[in-house]
């Protein structure tokens, strides 16, 4: 569908749009949200790789003999499994944060702490 | 006892930590807990004694102890000048705790365990300094001083007691760790070994900057050398007790720090090498300023610890200005001085404890006419200051003779000359006290004050240093010998 | 014509993504949501058999049940602020 | 966006794109999870965690400059790194070259199962997937950590405020069509689960399929009787006894003086073994991930009742 | 059963946690995660001596070999850092009873051993293993155990630590994956060995270069490097005392194994350090690291904040080991990893007695504490000590290696600066001993008494170990010259 | 019992439909994997005459033919409306009355609404269903009851 | 027979991608939130079934076609109830509004 390296190019861009809502933004929940785009965006990243022109899906059947890279795939699943394992994560603590500082936002639990 | 040589060596290395066992289990009970301190030091100095006499007879004496990191021993020898400083030492403990279980009775000091056997740790480590056979092995005694000695300088727990124990830690472990370690480092990597040879380790062609360098790190890292500008340590740790400042002027700190400044000279440099240096110079000057600056300092303290601390400080310069001297001489001058100044300046801070414990005194604008209530300590006063001073019939006549003989051999008349004026400011410092104390003041304070003499350990310990500063003039021969003997062997 | 079709999906996609960002209520969100999944369905067997491999509709299937389930999650706590809400306003 | 409910629906439509674009490029098995995890998953815990923490998003006030700088950096030394890498689709990459074709032309022989992903997985590097199943555990332990909260009193389950409590009384159609859904879901799990070797899916899609019927079981009939339903304490055990399992047909083949999860050691003939081996651990991954997919929404779901009044600082 | 132990080292404690979800009884949990710590800790014992006598080992998981499948290569740096993470692993588990009963809700003693089993089985995994990608997956795993080992902390302070932790590591790991792909991209493969072999020939491209990049930067996110290393002091601070002397012990170390695997094996020395200014960087970034961080611990007014920010200036003595790219500056890279090992497992512990005992680990607290808690007091002290490089303790070791190695480069400033940064630490740690020592107890808490024999065993045992190793430094320095010579012997 | 025998059928023609493989192992499989399903779907207590409405079996084919008519012949109207533009359209709330005495065939009728676009039920109360509808017109269909006359038929 | 199966089965698509679009445009030029949903009402019941019925003739395997109508029937059946559920939910929030539209600032601000 897409030629040379522009399909890499857009991932990337996904990937820096995640990167920077981590960074930049101070709600907890978005940061969490935005690590999950920077993680899918690296998953796309890894899928792309895997992609033969005129490959099909690794599963064996007769008549094809071309397949998709299926070791990237293996990989992704992992790593699938493991973003959503820190978002769950990610999310609990933000929940007891909520509960402890009564706010999920950075600067305002930055100040309760400079408080104490 | 049919202890050998060797082993004496090293139980007078492990006595004194075996006794700060003993110390801190008797602890409740003072006196068992003096006595075990008194013996200790007794065995001790038997031991320091029978190697002497060993050593009198030639015989080569060293103990192997183990391998730190590969080639880097640790191990002990004996060899004159070691010998000079182990005798001086272990002799002075055994005065001191005499005189410490007077003072620190007398004074109602609180944590006296704490003291003797931070004291005993002390006394190992200088043992172990004495002796060391390598740099490293100094190095490491050299710091285990400094760690035991810091909860003897805030041994009052005050706010300026912990203020002067940062100062006194602060300096000696940072020149210790950022000169001293790394000129060891340094000549291990250029010179490959540590260990103390006569004529020096390093290769006569060696680069003269670098070595250069590594002997200015050398100068300075010895911080307990107090040559200025790291000698800030000396009078803040004047807030200590009067037998710790006895220790660290008389003692242990000080002269381990003169004591290593000598052995690097003569056996890591050698005096041959030292001679061609770039940076002797520098440090000669250095030294003589030292010298000059704190004796004008000391003219202006009006604490009569403070002044004796400026005054240790000049002295200590004299030491290094004979070692840095690079010649027979100087180096003679230098190791006697160590003995000399030990004497001379323990009886001067005997005397002032003595004057703290009995009139509760310590500045020297009160102490006028005191002489009369305190005689026997005022003359024990005067005939130290002659010893600081150098004059007969003390002991100081000699080591400030080779001094500057010294000057002379290596023609360094600016050096000379700073000698000659220092022991003038000298005079001017150190003697008003007592002829004040005698002559002066007015008559009429005197009968209701009360003031008596010191307790009689704290006496006794005095009068004994006092005696010695004389001996040591009527019979220097012992000295002389061992002096001239760093250079023969 | 397979193809033509997959056109249309994506543009349609595209679609309820604008709706998505435009708003203006959470439920005109949701329902966008809601379209795009049915239309991802539809999309991904699209694809099965654009890319001549049709067998895997079973991803299709999980996709409408998931469809289903984030409704319901929606509803249930989008509720959750509705009564929140109404809870304070009644104290 | 300020409304956080609304970038979790964004979130999701990511999930859902990122799998169709996965499906076009034949990861079915990836498309197969990221729309079970992504889209499903994520989003709804995302729900609940939102419904818990506020969803209206305040101003932020420091400034980005920073956060772009370093954005911008990243990214411009990615695009520089992808200057010479192979061009997409390439047959000719080294990817494709090296490792893989092993695995595409001889683990029919060497595995007997059709999707090569799978024997990758669950044999080659069926290690990589233990671990994964040991990051799951990990999940579900440290959300159990965080979030469980000590048994309550009845007193205080009284207390417990009502929009926890059922829903299905008031959504009449929601009801029925789930209770006529739910077992079809569950069934279409085990589908999944045992024909992860044919086609896409296996172990952990099924566990998410699992878990996500009964998600809904929960959402629609409140905490109280899905706490009835499934013990909490039994969801534990099987959660660890997945991993187990899952260990287990390893440490089996090292008694049999194999490597670990060497499969070839279960059966007399190699590739039953391998067979026989694979359907074990996917049935482990399965089982951990679908107990602590449920452990993690009901600590999640359960924390959300906790009374309103007390106890809030100290848990 | 011998030739399994590679995966034997990594399986006990990874099978024993789920194992361990099943003992109810926290007590039990206990002793179970102690027996299987203390397993691991003989089996990395056994496995050193196997891999300095017969060199590396290979254990193929799956029976598949190297490329296709994943395999343990254990050479005589994994076998260090294995015994490392196990024995430190094992003395502070035995702390772990007392220290959490007053630190963590009763039923959650349970979840904390099991999370403890399943990150310390992970830092095992990490360093065992011989695969890329592997090493991602149980990097997770551990990082996920962390954060939630950190949120147990009492203070909620501990819940916000952990969230930055979070958010930093998984930023780390995500830049490590990409790395990871880009590598493999270019290579095809993900076996280290075969990586080292199969890059050289790719090594000029542009993606390799960046795919190195996003590796290192992403290792040192997790390592703390300054300036990376914000979420650490917090994270060290608010977590239960055991959690903290854990992890100070060992997380970091892992790290710096990472770092260490990945530029000198898989990439290579040659390309590590002579194509990039990296070497220039490093010392700076490490030098600066060091004299940032140690100001920073002298105006800490937390004990563990203190010694927190007292790693991370630690950690930049390694890297600046690290960068000098010699034989001799690794082996002081890695002396240090095992002596700070030894130093921050006694502090931390030390600490978590005084919070036994006091409640609290804030410096005004200590008021006193030298004469009411002796035994304790003095484990801090000597540790202090050896933080500060005293002689006869390892810290002077490490540092007399590291100083050596600097010189041996030429680098004389860099080593001034080196004996510099201990001079920072003689005054953090002398604030400590100031307040402890002579100051007079607080008000009101003449009834603290000395923490219990459970704390002081491990202490002293760490604490006897840094004399130990300070005095007869031939175990350590054997095995770490022999792991750095083995690594510049191998890599191309 | 009936309900759960009837559940195993379905849910074993569900298997039988997507599996494919017809192997001993997978057939097995399957058996057990229905046993489990059954098993907790009972727990969940799901298993009833709401959630598997035999008795409607049998009239459902009619229905659900003249409901396919319906949804064509709604779906071209609001396609029409789409491209005619907001004006032609009148949106409107309206309450209508459901005459089904079971839940399930008011829920039969209400998603038949919201099936046929144009008209989507909003709110049930009691017989009352709230509807909106795009056109005025669809709601007046609505009330004339042919929808509910014949979900209504479907009941009984 | 294959040419006009292929036909009808290009024809239904058609439809289906015509009818899809029209909701489409629907929900983006309907003003409210209730009349969008008939909008989407569309994509969701004819166009779907439009679709899906055109790829079952396009393939004869009986699997694949079995499964398509799996799906052609959870689409019909979710849908409406979906539909149903959120304008339930929707209707539920005006009513709340309309009650206190004084201090209800969480729901407000994200709204408008």
């Amino acid at each position: 569908m897409f030629i040379g390296l522009y399909n890499y190019w857009v991932v990337i861009v996904l990937m820096m749009v995640g990167f920077y809502i981590v960074i930049a933004h101070g709600n907890l929940i978005k940061k969490i949200v935005g690590l999950s785009i920077f993680q899918t965006s690296v998953f796309i990243f890894y899928i792309s790789m895997a992609k033969v022109d005129g490959g099909s899906a690794p599963i064996l059947a007769d008549e094809i003999n071309q397949y998709s890279n299926p070791l990237p795939q293996v990989l992704i699943l992992t790593a699938i499994v493991v973003g959503i394992a820190t978002t769950a994560l990610a999310l609990a603590l933000a929940v007891r944060i909520k509960e402890a500082y009564g706010s999920i936002e950075e600067d305002e639990i930055q100040k309760q702490d400079n408080l104490d | 006892m049919s202890l050998s040589l060797e082993s004496m060596l090293q139980f007078s290395i492990i006595l004194p930590l075996l006794a700060t066992i003993g110390i801190v289990a008797t602890g409740h009970k003072p006196n068992l807990r003096e006595a075990v301190t008194i013996t200790t030091s007794l065995v001790v100095l038997y031991f320091v004694i029978s190697l002497y006499q060993g050593l009198q007879q030639g015989e080569s004496i060293s103990v192997y102890w183990g391998e730190l990191l590969p080639g880097l021993k640790i191990s002990f020898s004996i060899e004159p000048l070691g010998m000079l400083f182990a005798l001086i030492a272990s002799f002075l403990w055994l005065i001191t705790t005499v005189y410490a279980i007077g003072y620190m009775r007398g004074h109602h000091e609180q944590n006296q365990t704490r003291f003797y056997s931070c004291f005993a740790i002390a006394i190992s480590s200088v043992m172990g300094i004495a002796f060391a056979d390598n740099l490293f092995t100094l190095f490491i005694f050299y710091e285990v001083l400094t760690l035991s000695t810091y909860p003897l300088v805030t041994h009052a727990g005050t706010e300026d007691a912990k203020k002067g124990g940062r100062v006194y830690l602060g300096i000696l472990l940072s020149t210790s760790i950022l000169f001293f370690l790394l000129a060891i480092i340094s000549t291990w990597f250029v010179a490959g070994t540590l260990d103390f040879k006569q004529g020096g380790v390093f290769a006569p062609d060696v680069n003269p900057l670098v070595a250069g360098t590594i002997l200015v790190l050398f100068i300075f890292g010895i911080g307990k050398a107090a040559i200025m500008p790291f000698h800030r340590w000396l009078p803040a740790a004047m807030v200590a007790p009067t037998p710790v400042s006895a220790l660290l002027h008389a003692v242990a700190v000080v002269k381990a720090g003169v004591f290593t400044v000598l052995k690097v000279c003569v056996f890591i440099f050698g005096i041959d090498l030292l001679a061609i240096l770039p940076s002797t110079q520098f440090l000669l000057y250095l030294a003589g300023a030292s010298v000059l600056l704190a004796s004008l300092v000391a003219m202006r303290q009006d604490n009569l610890k403070a002044r004796l601390a400026y005054s240790t400080v000049s002295q200590l310069g004299y030491i290094t200005m004979g070692a840095l001297m690079a010649t027979s001489a100087g180096v003679v001058g230098g190791s006697m001085h160590i003995a000399t100044h030990a004497f001379g300046k323990i009886t001067l801070f005997f005397c002032a404890g003595a004057i703290l414990v009995a009139a509760h005194k310590s500045e020297i604008s009160q102490m006028r006419s005191l002489g009369r209530q305190m005689p026997i300590t005022m003359i024990a006063f005067f005939i130290a200051s002659l010893s600081i001073i150098g004059l007969p019939p003390t002991g100081g006549t000699w080591s400030k003779w080779y001094l500057l003989m010294g000057t002379l051999e290596s023609e360094q008349f600016i050096l000379m000359c700073i000698l000659i004026i220092s022991s003038l400011l000298n005079i001017a410092y150190l003697l008003p006290i007592p002829f004040h104390a005698f002559f002066s003041g007015d008559k009429s304070s005197t009968p209701d004050s009360g003031i008596k003499e010191a307790p009689l350990p704290s006496l006794i310990a005095l009068s004994i240093t006092t005696v010695g500063c004389v001996i040591l003039f009527v019979y220097p021969q012992p000295l002389y010998d061992l002096a001239k003997a760093i250079l023969a062997t | 014509m397979l193809i033509a079709a997959t056109l249309a999906i994506l543009v349609v996609m595209i679609m309820a993504i604008m709706r998505v960002f435009i708003g203006p209520t959470l439920y005109d969100r949701v329902l966008a949501v809601n379209m795009f999944g049915t239309k991802t369905v539809l999309l991904i067997s699209l694809l099965g058999f654009v890319m001549g491999r049709p067998e895997f509709l079973d991803i299709a299937i999980v996709y409408s049940l998931i469809n289903f389930i984030s409704v319901i999650g929606v509803l249930r706590y989008s509720d959750h602020f509705i009564f929140k809400q109404s809870g304070q306003s009644k104290k | 966006m300020k409304d956080l409910l609304a970038v979790a629906m964004l979130l999701s439509i990511y999930g859902l794109l990122s799998a169709s674009f996965f499906v076009a490029m034949d990861a079915v098995d990836v498309a197969f999870t990221e729309a079970s995890v992504g889209a499903g998953i994520s989003t709804l815990l995302m729900l609940v965690a939102i419904s818990m923490t506020g969803r209206a998003e305040h101003p932020s006030r420091h400034k980005p400059l920073l956060a772009l700088a370093v954005v911008i950096v990243t990214g411009s030394l990615l695009i520089y790194g992808t200057l010479d890498m192979p061009y997409f689709g390439s047959a000719e990459a080294p990817i494709h070259q090296h490792i893989a074709p092993r695995y595409i032309n001889d683990s029919m022989q060497e595995i007997g199962v059709p999707n090569i992903v799978t024997s990758v997985l669950a044999s080659y590097r069926a290690f990589d997937t233990f671990g994964e199943v040991v990051v799951i555990f990990t999940a579900g332990m440290g959300v159990l950590a965080l979030l469980s909260v000590v048994r309550r009193s009845p007193v205080d389950i009284a207390k417990i405020v009502l929009f926890n409590d059922a829903m299905h009384e008031r959504h009449l159609i929601l009801r029925i069509v789930t209770k006529i859904m739910i077992p079809f879901i569950l069934l279409f799990a085990f589908y999944v689960q045992f024909h992860g070797d044919f086609g896409p899916g296996g172990g952990f899609q099924a566990g998410v399929i699992f878990a996500s019927a009964i998600f809904v079981y929960t959402m629609l009939f409140g905490m109280n009787t899905a706490r009835r339903v499934i013990n909490q304490s039994f969801i534990q055990v099987l959660a660890a006894i997945g991993v187990l399992l899952y260990g287990c047909v390893g440490v089996v083949s090292l008694f049999n003086g194999k490597k670990f999860f060497d499969y070839s050691a279960l059966a007399i003939d190699p590739v039953a073994g391998q067979h026989l081996g694979i359907l074990f651990i996917e049935l482990g991954v399965g089982l951990t991930v679908a107990s602590v997919m449920v452990i993690i929404f009901f600590n999640f779901a359960g924390r959300n009742e906790t009374p309103r009044n007390s106890d809030k600082q100290d848990l | 059963m011998i030739v399994h132990l590679p995966i034997l080292q990594v399986i006990i404690p990874l099978m024993a946690a789920p194992l361990c979800l099943l003992l109810t009884r926290p007590r039990l949990a206990w002793l179970f995660s102690l027996i299987a710590s203390g397993l691991a800790f003989l089996i990395s014992g056994m496995l050193l001596q196997q891999v300095m006598t017969s060199g590396t080992i290979i254990y193929e998981m799956g029976g598949w070999e190297a490329p296709w499948g994943i395999e343990y290569r254990i050479d005589q740096l994994n076998a260090l850092l294995l015994l490392i993470i196990s024995a430190l692993s094992t003395i502070v588990l035995f702390a772990a009873e007392t220290s959490i009963h007053k630190e963590i809700p009763a039923d959650k003693h349970t979840l904390f051993y099991v999370l403890y089993l399943l990150s310390l089985a992970a830092m095992l995994g990490i360093v065992a293993t011989g695969d890329a990608f592997n090493v991602f997956v149980f990097l997770e795993i551990s990082s996920l155990s962390a954060y939630a080992l950190i949120a147990l902390g009492q203070d909620r302070r501990a819940l916000w630590a952990s969230y930055q932790y979070l958010i930093m590591g998984t930023i780390g790991a995500t830049f490590i994956l990409i790395g990871i792909g880009l590598m493999y991209q270019m290579t095809g493969t993900l076996n280290m060995y075969d990586l080292s072999i199969r890059l050289p020939e790719v090594a000029q491209t542009r993606t390799v270069f960046t795919a190195f990049a996003f590796v290192i930067v992403g290792i040192c996110l997790k390592l703390a490097m300054f300036p990376l290393h914000l979420w650490l002091p917090n994270a060290y601070a608010y977590a239960p005392s055991i959690v903290t002397a854990f992890f100070a012990a060992t997380a970091t170390k892992v790290a710096i194994y990472l770092l260490i695997r990945f530029t000198f094996s898989v990439f290579g020395l040659s390309f590590s350090f002579t194509h990039l200014p990296l070497q220039l960087l490093f010392v700076t970034l490490g030098l600066v690291g060091v004299f940032v961080a140690s100001t920073a611990a002298i105006y800490q007014t937390n004990v563990k904040h203190l010694f927190a920010y007292s790693s991370i200036a630690q950690i930049g003595y390694m890297i600046v080991g690290f960068s000098i790219s010699t034989a001799a500056g690794l082996t002081a890279t890695l002396l240090h990893l095992f002596n700070h090992a030894l130093m921050k497992g006694a502090l931390f512990l030390a600490l978590g007695a005084v919070m036994y005992r006091i409640g609290s680990t804030q410096l005004s607290n200590f008021q006193g504490l030298g004469r009411q808690m002796p035994v304790t007091m003095a484990a801090i002290v000597i540790g202090g000590l050896s933080l500060i490089g005293v002689p006869l303790t390892v810290g002077f070791v490490s540092k007399w290696y590291l100083v050596l190695a600097v010189i041996e480069n030429g680098w004389w400033p860099v080593a001034v600066l080196i004996l510099a940064g201990s001079l920072l630490a003689i005054v953090y740690v002398w604030r400590i001993v100031e307040v402890a020592y002579f100051k007079p107890a607080l008000a009101g808490t003449e009834t603290i008494q000395e923490a219990p024999l459970s704390f002081l065993i491990p202490v002293w045992t760490l604490v006897i170990a840094n004399i130990y190793f300070g005095i007869d430094t031939r175990l350590s320095v054997q095995v770490a010259q022999a792991a750095s010579q083995s690594l510049f012997g191998v890599s191309p | 019992m009936r309900h759960t025998i009837l559940l195993s059928l379905y849910l074993a023609a569900f298997w039988l439909a997507n599996s494919g493989h017809y192997s001993a192992l997978m057939l097995s499989l399957g058996v057990i994997s229905i046993a489990l399903v059954v098993f907790i779907a009972h727990r969940m207590d799901v298993i009833d005459h709401e959630a598997q409405p035999l008795h409607l079996t049998l009239k459902l084919p009619a229905y659900f033919a003249w409901l396919i008519k319906e949804i064509f012949v709604s779906n071209l109207l609001v396609v029409k409306h789409i491209w005619l533009g907001n004006k032609s359209i009148s949106p409107v709330f309206m309450t209508i009355t459901a005459s089904q005495k079971t839940e399930l065939g008011k829920v039969i009728y209400a998603n038949s609404i919201s099936l046929t676009p144009g008209t989507v039920t909003v709110n049930i109360e009691g017989d009352k269903f709230l509807v909106h509808a795009l056109l005025t017109q669809s709601i007046k269909d609505l009330e004339s009851g042919d929808m509910d006359r014949r979900v209504t038929q479907l009941e009984n | 027979m294959d040419a006009f199966i292929h036909i009808s089965s290009s024809l239904f698509l058609l439809i289906g991608s015509f009818l899809c679009l029209s909701g489409g445009i629907g929900i983006l030029r309907f003003p409210d939130f209730y009349t969008r949903m008939h909008a989407v009402g569309v994509t969701e019941t004819l166009a779907t079934a439009m679709i899906l019925i055109g790829l079952i003739l396009y393939n004869p395997d009986f699997l694949v076609d079995v499964k398509l109508v799996i799906i052609l029937l959870m689409t019909l059946f979710i849908s409406p109830t979906a539909g149903h559920a959120l304008a339930n939910a929707a209707m539920l929030n005006d009513k709340m509004q309309k009650d206190d539209n004084k201090q209800n600032s969480e729901v407000k601000s994200s709204t408008s």
